[in-house]
């Protein structure tokens, strides 16, 4: 690629000051003539989404600065986009091929038998029963949980709010997991829930974010990508507290983001990436969940207490030993009761 | 009181975009230029907003610049519809897919990233005449609005004044109407259709700004979705006028408040879905039930041709 | 005189074609200041977009498929034209044809295979026709403006769609597995061919016989418009409605049956891109962007079904290779730019008028033009 | 006297054609001077020049004794110079004070933004009644007659202080009452000094109106007479450039059974206003039945009602028997209609088709046009091929678009068309409007002929001439209704006159 041959200059110093492991993983393989590529494909979010697709970018980053890779990307425009475009990679050979999102599987089942030699990963989807391709997903509800423990210690009008992107499962998983842990805590708050039915629609969830603080949210949490800046956009105008998703987003409005839900897609590619690099690449699901830090909660600006981190903390210990299970659909959710801890 | 104080406020946010964009079209089309590119011209102001406030730190630079933006997108239409005669609906579908490019790739050539622009530190989210909110009730209105907000009502009144009481706007409308006829009285069609088309994009560029900058502080691509063809179908359904074009904005804006705010009105058994169709399917029976026939202006996407019949 | 009016023909024909060409390389000289201004080479990265998309069977396969949908939503955009309707609707009347599909495939799933992709193809149409019919019969009966109605219509489509997807046709409903944000998949028996299927060279490439469908669509639409009663009545309603009241012909009858099949084109497109690639329909948060793309394709191909064919391959070509260029590290951007000044171009059709008087200033010959002409 | 405008050797090419051959063309002060031509014959595009809307060729323009380079109307408007196009420029949905203000407008208010409608208005009402040009200042123009419009049009010139004056075929669109009154106002205007310049076909009203007479053919000046030292004959002659027969010859008429009968019928215009109040008639096997009247009495309804375009709103109408009140367009034709529509541009051709696709414009569904719904385009070329022939209809092929055709070949591909159709009934409305000698003398001999056949006419007609000159039998139509029927070779013009003002005349 002609783009990637100028990044390396600000990259290299970088990660040779910051991962002694970065040349070493160069020097070990022995001809370095050929570094290895690997390729990942967005869904129609796109990058820039602020969600799951910047997130694995920034995971190939790594990999990229590491390792010595060549990362490679394609958009996809429409839903009709995911089978040629995993086939462009395919063709190329590339040594791995990501599909970001459970809106792949169907067409990567396809590919993966077209493409037997490929090696492939999926992102948020599993069952796929594929020898050559790696399942990454997340226990969303648990990470969600634990910013609902924290929203509902920290609400003083007891109405917290949900904005959600679109009403996929995935995105439920979110919603149901966040309601438990404000129902955990704080059982006489309510939650006001609000779909956007779009992932970019800035405007409409600043919107969303007015009138939920207008009917007393003072916390707001979103599952909404690009939906979300509209959220924290209103946090800050208003005053509010709203909660990020995915990545750390504090750097958004250190003084209204009163923590992130952490959803370490980065860290999944990063290791699945690794797994080829040392040639120990396995098909099946990976799960990253409470337990191996690949969900949970950020909060870069120091917005948290010590007895909200305590409360918070408390339920992960819980979570990851197993003391109980969090809900991840309506269902579930409604059969759900709070432990006592 | 104060739901419905909050759904006005939020009717009346959402509705200004719609608001500038509408003026934008009837300026245009009142004067025989389709103008499809709306959209486009707002996602250009919306990016340009951003930019420009960026470097200069002066927002209101940003909405200049957003009109300066608007204006160049619309001389490209205008070219192409008057003087190359070309088809203007081609032209406007072309000048939206240019935009939402170009404007892609100056973000990942400025920004180094694509998505979304970081926020700039000055927008203009607030409301400027602080003193309207110490009114007791509507205060609360107030508290909520924009400058755009404001400014979208004055433009609706110089619009109306321009097109309704000016000899400009008397050309305007008899170049829209019969250009021909404008040409033999003297009146140079191509320079009011230049000036006019012109205009929309300045308004249709404060229209973008008042999406990035009145609204999250930023350029999100997509972020116009599809506002542009809402604004065209105000336009309309305002049948080409200002007060008209207006009301049809403030209509979808509620309805879309309405959508938001279903779940505090206590609509919560309707899947969301139906909630979000609620703005199309009312302005579809408005139109098909009450509205009936809208006239557009006679010459309303003829390219003119002097010393042809 | 029959010799003059083929002469005549052929010099029309190459005069249309003519331009279309100057404008695709001037976009792809404008294209490749902005390929320099990445810092890559525009050579570089044409030669990854040509290569990209017709370098190998498979590739062209690929540029095929993307072809496919294209060539369906711009004979929809160009049917309409033909018959004075613009028809923003193509995105809508595509979704419903998806959705459509999906049902008749879940309904039908007992149907054997040599009949049920056909059965699949009719849902789609249909789907696109009855959502075109509304904004036809509201334009016919009263004289509704059918661009707002379209563009409405688009919206509501998205989200019924959306609704469905989730809450009827979702395999958890049907099926009673997991909750899914996509339809259940129409069955094996259901499905298109595959051309790598017939013809191994086409290797991983996933065209399939929709690609036939649609050539055969646009053939079929050339004969419709130009060969039947049909078409002339359309023809001339689009041209002048009061001329065609006048002969006898239907204005209401027309101008909804146009829309129709319009809308059932647009369908077909859905039914197609259904039964020969995806198999499911997702949940969306945007349009899948056929229907505007259908504009662009129907008017660089001047609303003629043959025009349209071309035109539909030169954006399928500039989609797939995009990809290549993608991977090459160039903004995917550049293609949308470049697609853009081409529309931008031939819609400024008469910048050909100007060419003789541009010619003229520069050899000075001023005079003579005239006096010749 | 002093040559107000000069044009010299002008010279104007179109692709393909010379409009202007080397035009001498001379007005003097304060005379009318008719231009007069044959459709085509290029007098149009000379005035477009002198009014700056077409630049010449070649050639030079003086005014009053200067040299003038008018490369727009505005240079035209501040010369002095205004024109009343053979199309009206009005813009409808505006008043006739926005009309004639248009361009020229008066100020007031902030920064002199405002249109100052109150003074304009005013001086609209001043000029109008100082040259006799009564209107009502505050009418939309869709609102007002014709005849009136033409007035908004003059009043426009005379607004921007026009000295020279330019009609285009204004007496085309106009009633024999408004040609007198028009030929007053020109007097009046005259007598103010003005000088005009009048572009007509029709020969007698340049016997009646003008000084001087330049003859055009082809786009050149074939002479300039004066009028008292010529005839109708000889301009004839000069204008056509052959002999031309101006009497229609026409045998005895032998009806027959009933084909069209109306009853009762009433309808709206498109303002919702009743344009028919009743009307009572029917036409025979073997005649002629020309309706008479003013413009806007309810003839264009009748028309369209009749053919099936426009809803009626009670009584009846049959063609031999089959009631049809209710019928489409589709199914009148089915029954044996043939109609040559007023309106040839809107309503007789599609423009963009080529004439083949026009020569079965309402054939099309009939075998052999087409069989089973698909176009037999062999059969439909031959056809059309044969209208043109037999109609003279000077055109390359018909493979050509309609709209590159002049308006008089137009007329005569229509009138091919439609009498080809072998129709019951034949409803011709002002069929030789806008249409030079050559053409019209053909149109007739042709209806006569359709006649001789034994085939019903009805002919709707402003032009008293042609009704006196075709009719069997005349119906005056006066406000929506038939106010007299009587037989052709007993009327003259001044009762028909009478009549059509909506005074009584004996039943015949
Ligand atoms: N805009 C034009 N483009 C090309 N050719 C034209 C144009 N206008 C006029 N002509 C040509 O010039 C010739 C003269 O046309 P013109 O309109 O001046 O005739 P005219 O004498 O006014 O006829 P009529 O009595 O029917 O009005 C026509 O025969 C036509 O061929
Ligand atoms: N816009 C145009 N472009 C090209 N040719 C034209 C145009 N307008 C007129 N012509 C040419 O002018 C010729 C005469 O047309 P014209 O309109 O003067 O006829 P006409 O008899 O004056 O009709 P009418 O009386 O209805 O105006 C035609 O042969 C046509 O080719
Ligand atoms: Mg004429
Ligand atoms: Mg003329």
């Amino acid at each position: 690629g002609c783009a990637q041959k100028e990044e390396p200059a600000p990259a290299a110093p970088e990660a040779t000051t910051e991962e002694p492991t970065a040349p070493e993983a160069t020097t070990e393989t022995p001809e370095p003539a050929e570094p290895m590529v690997m390729g990942m494909i967005t869904d129609t979010g796109g990058l820039g989404d602020q969600s799951f697709n910047d997130s694995a970018w920034l995971g190939l980053e790594k990999v990229e600065q590491d390792f010595g890779i060549e990362r490679q990307v394609l958009e996809s425009q429409s839903a009709d986009d995911y089978m040629p475009n995993l086939v462009s990679f395919a063709e190329e050979q590339v040594n791995l091929i990501y599909g970001v999102g459970f809106l792949f599987d169907e067409s990567m089942k396809t590919v993966a038998d077209k493409f037997p030699d490929q090696k492939f990963a999926i992102i948020d989807s599993s069952g796929l029963e594929k020898d050559n391709v790696a399942e990454i997903v997340f226990a969303e509800n648990e990470g969600s949980f634990l910013v609902g423990v924290i929203a509902g210690l920290k609400t003083e009008t007891n109405v917290i709010g949900f904005i959600g992107g679109m009403k996929f499962p995935l995105i439920e998983k979110f919603e149901y997991g966040f309601k438990a842990g404000v129902k955990s805590v704080n059982p006489d708050a309510e939650v006001i829930v609000n779909y956007a039915d779009s992932f970019e629609d800035s405007a409409k969830g600043k919107e969303i974010a007015l009138v939920q603080h207008q009917a007393g949210a003072d916390v707001i949490f979103h599952a909404a990508g690009g939906v979300g800046a509209g959220l924290i956009e209103a946090a800050k105008e208003e005053g509010f507290w709203a909660i990020g998703v995915d990545q750390d987003q504090s750097h958004l409005a250190p003084e209204n983001v009163l923590c992130s839900m952490m959803k370490r897609v980065d860290v999944g590619v990063y290791k699945v990436a690794q797994s080829v690099i040392d040639g120990t690449f396995e098909s099946g699901t990976i799960v990253f969940d409470a337990k191996n830090d690949g969900v949970g909660y950020s909060d870069l600006a120091g917005n948290l207490t010590d007895d909200l981190k305590a409360a918070a903390d408390k339920y992960l210990e819980a979570i990851k030993a197993g003391t109980f299970a969090v809900p991840a659909t309506e269902a579930e959710f409604d059969a759900f009761v709070a432990p006592a801890l | 009181m104060i739901i419905f104080i909050a759904l006005l406020a939020s009717a009346l946010r959402l509705a200004t975009p719609l608001i500038f964009s509408a003026l934008g079209g009837i300026f245009s089309e009142r004067s025989g230029v389709v103008n499809i590119a709306i959209e486009g011209i707002m996602i250009n102001g919306a990016f340009f907003a951003i930019l420009v406030t960026k470097f200069t730190g002066n927002p209101w630079l940003g909405v200049l610049a957003a009109m300066i933006a608007g204006a160049l997108t619309a001389l490209l239409l205008a070219v192409l519809a008057i003087h190359l005669r070309g088809n203007q609906v081609v032209a406007g579908v072309a000048i939206n897919l240019f935009a939402t490019s170009i404007t892609a790739f100056l973000l990942e050539m400025v920004w180094k990233r694509s998505g979304q622009t970081d926020a700039v530190e000055h927008a203009l989210t607030g409301n400027p005449l602080t003193f309207l909110e110490k009114i007791p009730v509507l205060g609360e209105l107030f508290a909520g609005l924009t400058p755009f907000v404001y400014l979208a009502f004055v433009a609706v009144a110089i619009t109306y004044y321009v097109i309704y009481k000016t000899p400009f706007g008397l050309r305007v409308r008899a170049v829209g109407e019969h250009p021909r006829a404008a040409d033999t009285v003297g009146i140079n069609v191509y320079k009011i259709r230049y000036i006019c088309v012109m205009i929309s994009g300045v308004l249709a560029g404060i229209s973008g700004a008042s999406l990035s900058l009145g609204t999250v502080s930023l350029f999100r691509e997509g972020m116009t979705s599809g506002k542009g063809f809402i604004a065209i179908a105000a336009m309309i359904f305002g049948k080409w006028h200002p007060i008209g074009a207006m009301l049809a904005s403030l209509f979808f804006g509620f309805a879309e408040a309405v959508q938001i705010q279903a779940s505090s009105l206590g609509i919560n058994n309707i899947p969301s879905e139906f909630l979000q169709t609620l703005p199309y399917v009312a302005t579809i029976l408005v139109l098909s039930g009450f509205i009936g026939r809208a006239v557009a202006p006679k010459a309303d996407g003829i390219p003119y041709e002097k010393g042809h019949r | 005189m029959m010799q003059m009016q083929r002469e005549s023909k052929i010099k029309i024909a190459i005069d249309n074609i003519k331009f279309p060409l100057l404008a695709i390389v001037f976009s792809f000289i404008i294209g490749a200041f902005f390929i320099i201004w990445t810092g890559n080479n525009p050579g570089v990265a044409y030669v990854e977009l040509f290569s990209g998309s017709l370098g190998t069977v498979s590739r062209f396969g690929e540029t095929m498929l993307k072809t496919t949908p294209l060539i369906f939503t711009g004979l929809a955009v160009g049917f309409g034209y033909r018959c004075g309707l613009f028809n923003i609707g193509v995105e809508g009347q595509y979704i419903l044809g998806t959705v459509f599909t999906i049902s008749a495939g879940w309904i039908f799933r007992d149907l054997p295979g040599s009949i049920l992709p056909v059965v699949l193809l009719i849902a789609g149409a249909l789907g696109g026709a009855i959502w075109a019919f509304i904004p036809g019969i509201l334009k016919a009966k009263r004289g509704v403006n059918e661009v707002i109605i379209t563009i409405m219509l688009n919206y509501t489509a998205l989200y019924i769609a959306n609704y469905v997807v989730r809450a009827v046709l979702n395999p958890s409903i049907l099926q009673g597995t997991e909750k899914k944000a996509y339809s259940v998949m129409i069955p094996e028996q259901g499905r298109l061919t595959m051309l790598t299927e017939i013809m191994p060279s086409f290797g991983y490439s996933s065209v399939n016989t929709g690609i036939f469908i649609a050539i055969i669509m646009a053939i079929i639409t050339w004969f419709i418009l130009f060969k039947t009663t049909l078409g002339y009545e359309v023809r001339s309603v689009g041209f002048n409605p009061y001329a065609s009241e006048y002969g006898g012909i239907s204005i209401a009858k027309n101008i909804t049956l146009a829309m129709v099949i319009s809308g059932a084109l647009a369908g077909l497109a859905g039914a197609v891109m259904i039964t020969g690639l995806t198999y499911k329909v997702d949940m969306a948060s945007g349009m899948p962007g056929y229907g505007f793309d259908g504009i662009a394709v129907a008017l660089v191909g001047k609303n003629h079904p043959i025009g349209i064919l071309a035109s539909a391959f030169l954006f399928g070509i500039l989609k797939n290779g995009e990809r290549k260029m993608q991977i090459a590290g160039i903004p995917k951007e550049v293609i949308g730019i470049i697609q853009s000044i081409i529309i931008i171009f031939i819609a400024a059709e008469a910048i050909g008028s100007y060419w003789p008087a541009i010619k003229r200033k520069l050899t000075g010959k001023k005079e003579e033009e005239v006096k010749a002409s | 006297m002093t040559n107000v405008v000069e044009m010299k050797n002008i010279t104007k090419v179109f692709p393909g054609v010379v409009a202007n051959d080397s035009v001498n063309f001379e007005l003097r002060q304060g005379e009318i001077h008719v231009l007069l031509g044959e459709n085509g014959a290029g007098k149009t595009t000379l005035m477009n020049i002198l009014y700056g809307l077409y630049e010449q060729t070649s050639g030079d323009i003086f005014i009053n004794g200067k040299l003038q380079n008018i490369k727009d109307p505005s240079v035209a408007i501040s010369l002095g110079i205004g024109m009343v196009h053979q199309h009206f420029m009005l813009v409808e949905p505006f008043t006739v004070t926005e009309n004639i203000i248009l361009g020229s407008e008066t100020t007031t208010g902030f920064q002199n933004t405002k249109l100052d409608m109150e003074t304009a208005t005013n001086k609209v009402r001043e000029i109008s009644e100082q040259f006799g040009l009564a209107v009502d200042p505050n009418a939309k123009i869709h609102d007002i007659s014709v005849g009136m419009q033409q007035r908004v049009e003059i009043l426009k010139t005379l607004y921007r202080g026009a000295e020279i004056l330019i009609l285009d075929e204004p007496t085309a669109v106009l009633t024999p009452q408004e040609i007198i009154e028009l030929g007053e106002i020109l007097k009046k205007l005259v007598a103010q000094n003005k000088s005009i310049i009048l572009i007509t076909h029709k020969l007698k009203e340049v016997m009646a109106m003008s000084d001087r007479v330049t003859v055009v053919r082809r786009g050149r000046v074939i002479e300039t007479l004066q009028k008292e030292e010529t005839n109708i004959d000889e301009l004839a002659e000069l204008m056509v450039g052959r002999k031309v027969n101006l009497k229609v010859e026409k045998d005895e008429h032998e009806a027959g059974v009933d084909v069209l009968t109306v009853r009762n019928l009433q309808a709206e215009n498109n303002r919702g206003a009743q344009a028919l109040k009743g009307v009572d008639f029917e036409v025979k096997a073997g005649e002629i039945f020309a309706i008479a009247g003013v413009d806007g009495n309810g003839q264009t309804e009748l028309v369209e009602v009749l053919t099936g375009l426009r809803k009626s709103s009670g009584g009846t109408f049959s063609i031999k028997g089959d009631d049809l009140t209710k019928a489409s367009s589709k199914q009148i034709l089915k029954h044996g209609l043939a109609h040559i529509p007023e309106d040839r541009h809107k309503r007789g051709l599609v423009l963009e088709h080529s004439l083949a696709e026009n020569g079965c414009l309402g054939s099309h569904l009939n075998e052999p046009f087409s069989k089973k719904g698909l176009m037999n385009d062999k059969y439909i070329h031959e056809y059309t091929r044969n209208l043109i022939d037999e109609y003279d209809v000077r055109t390359p092929s018909e493979w050509v678009p309609a709209k590159s055709l002049s308006g008089g070949n137009q007329q005569k591909f229509i009138v091919a068309r439609e009498m080809n159709r072998n129709p019951e009934l034949i409803i011709a409305s002002q069929p030789t409007r806008g249409v030079d000698v050559g053409a019209i003398e053909f149109i007739h001999k042709k209806l006569v002929e359709q006649r001789d056949m034994g085939k019903a006419i009805l002919l709707v007609s402003l032009e008293l001439d042609e009704v006196m000159a075709l009719a069997d039998r005349i119906g005056v139509i006066y406000d929506g209704q038939i106010v007299g029927i009587i037989n052709g070779e007993d009327a003259n013009e001044r009762e028909l006159g009478i009549m059509m003002a909506g005074g009584k005349a004996q039943k015949a």
